[in-house]
């Protein structure tokens, strides 16, 4: 496409981004580590070729996309309400994906190794539960939305809670 | 006439379109857009049941009341990651 | 120093390394990215500036080099018994390294996040348990290489088992 | 005299040697080593308790027998990572 869209929020301890363009996780690297930091966490989300049986072409993303910013910072909250000093970057790829590229790339740094790792998992556990994110499967006989057949949950509160889950 | 905004997506945007203005009147909430939207569009009422949703970019839950002008997004499962 | 010296150890499915040049994480995330992986978890240890009181000016690692590398592949293989799948990276560090510096660099593939999380969370507590390395802490007022002040432990065994702990 | 090399490492390496030959003798394990070195490096004896010890290059028990040209580490905690 002739431009490739970006869009961002950056707060001083987070940086949360949604592009056309491939993501380099090297940035998400640096805005994360600091000299208070001895932990880094890197957790990239890539484009499976095979599931089961089928084999994916490719793929493409749509968002709501102010939306997902902002419950992207909200989970990046839940992180620092157990890691206070924790610095976070998320960055979700958008549009046409091929097999290999990554998707999603969530860093974490914090001052000691356990947080770190809780905190990347507990980021990409939310954006699969909660960020208004969708991908469309691509093969060779057809596609489909993922999601559209998974089994049917209600959503009384219209989605999770932020507190269902500490990190 | 004062609406509000509805956004669509993924294979329910696809079907029934990723946007429209719906009418708004004092006491709608986001439960009685979705009945009246389903009576219009099968495929609401088919996804209904496995809707998240969302006024304002914020998640509410089917009793939320609605005002003029709010924006309100009907969330299939969400599979991003 | 004039030359900088390098040791390694590849596999078709591993890469080990001890470098005393600054580590560049990227060529291990694309050692182990491969069509049939869905997620890559990457930690990176970093070396933190203040520990408690004191204030760290730099780090000194020295390792048994040839064992260490025989024992990052064993760890290796941990991973892979749990997740035959697996590809794996891990370069450490060696000689002088300034706060900020990255000591340590996992990265595990996987098809599946879980997966991912665990062999890379298993390598580094493997790494801090038996892996012959050792770090010297360099302060204004000093210098200790940690862990001869640790309490003490004895290894009838020789060292910790293989089988110790499972991924 | 047939010998076995002694690695040691960080804070014991700096204190006694990083490097050394130690007389052999059949049935000498780790430990009967480990004893001898201690009367001539008080420093060994100090660490002894802490120590993982490897016999070429994997880690071995206490009891180990050691064989001429053996290449044997005396390992004081780790730090790595």
């Amino acid at each position: 496409m002739a431009t490739e869209r970006k869009m961002e929020r950056k707060t001083d301890w987070g940086w949360f981004a949604l592009s056309e363009a491939p993501i380099d996780p090297m940035p998400l690297v640096q805005f994360v580590t600091r000299p208070e930091m001895g932990a880094v966490n890197v957790f990239l989300g890539t484009v499976r070729e095979w599931t089961g049986e089928r084999q994916t072409l490719y793929l493409v993303y749509e968002a709501y996309e102010a939306m997902a910013l902002l419950t992207l910072e909200a989970i990046g909250e839940e992180v620092r309400r157990r890691s206070p000093k924790a610095r976070v970057a998320v960055h979700h790829r958008l549009g046409r994906l091929e097999v290999g590229d990554v998707a999603v790339a969530i860093a974490v740094g914090t001052p000691h190794r356990a947080d770190a790792f809780e905190g990347s998992r507990h980021i990409i556990e939310r954006i699969k539960e909660m960020v208004p994110i969708w991908k469309k499967e691509h093969w060779a006989d057809g596609s489909y939305w993922v999601g559209d057949q998974l089994e049917r949950v209600s959503y009384p509160a219209g989605g999770p809670a932020p507190a269902d889950r500490k990190p | 006439m004062e609406t509000v905004r509805i956004l669509l997506f993924a294979g329910l945007g696809e079907k029934v379109g990723r946007q429209m203005e719906w009418p708004w009147r004092a006491g709608l909430t986001i439960e009685g857009l979705i009945e009246e939207m389903g009576e219009r569009h099968p495929e609401v009422r088919a996804y209904a049941p496995t809707l998240m949703t969302a006024v304002n970019a914020v998640y509410r839950p089917r009793s939320w009341e609605l005002r003029a002008g709010d924006e309100v997004a009907l969330i299939p499962p969400v599979s991003g990651g």
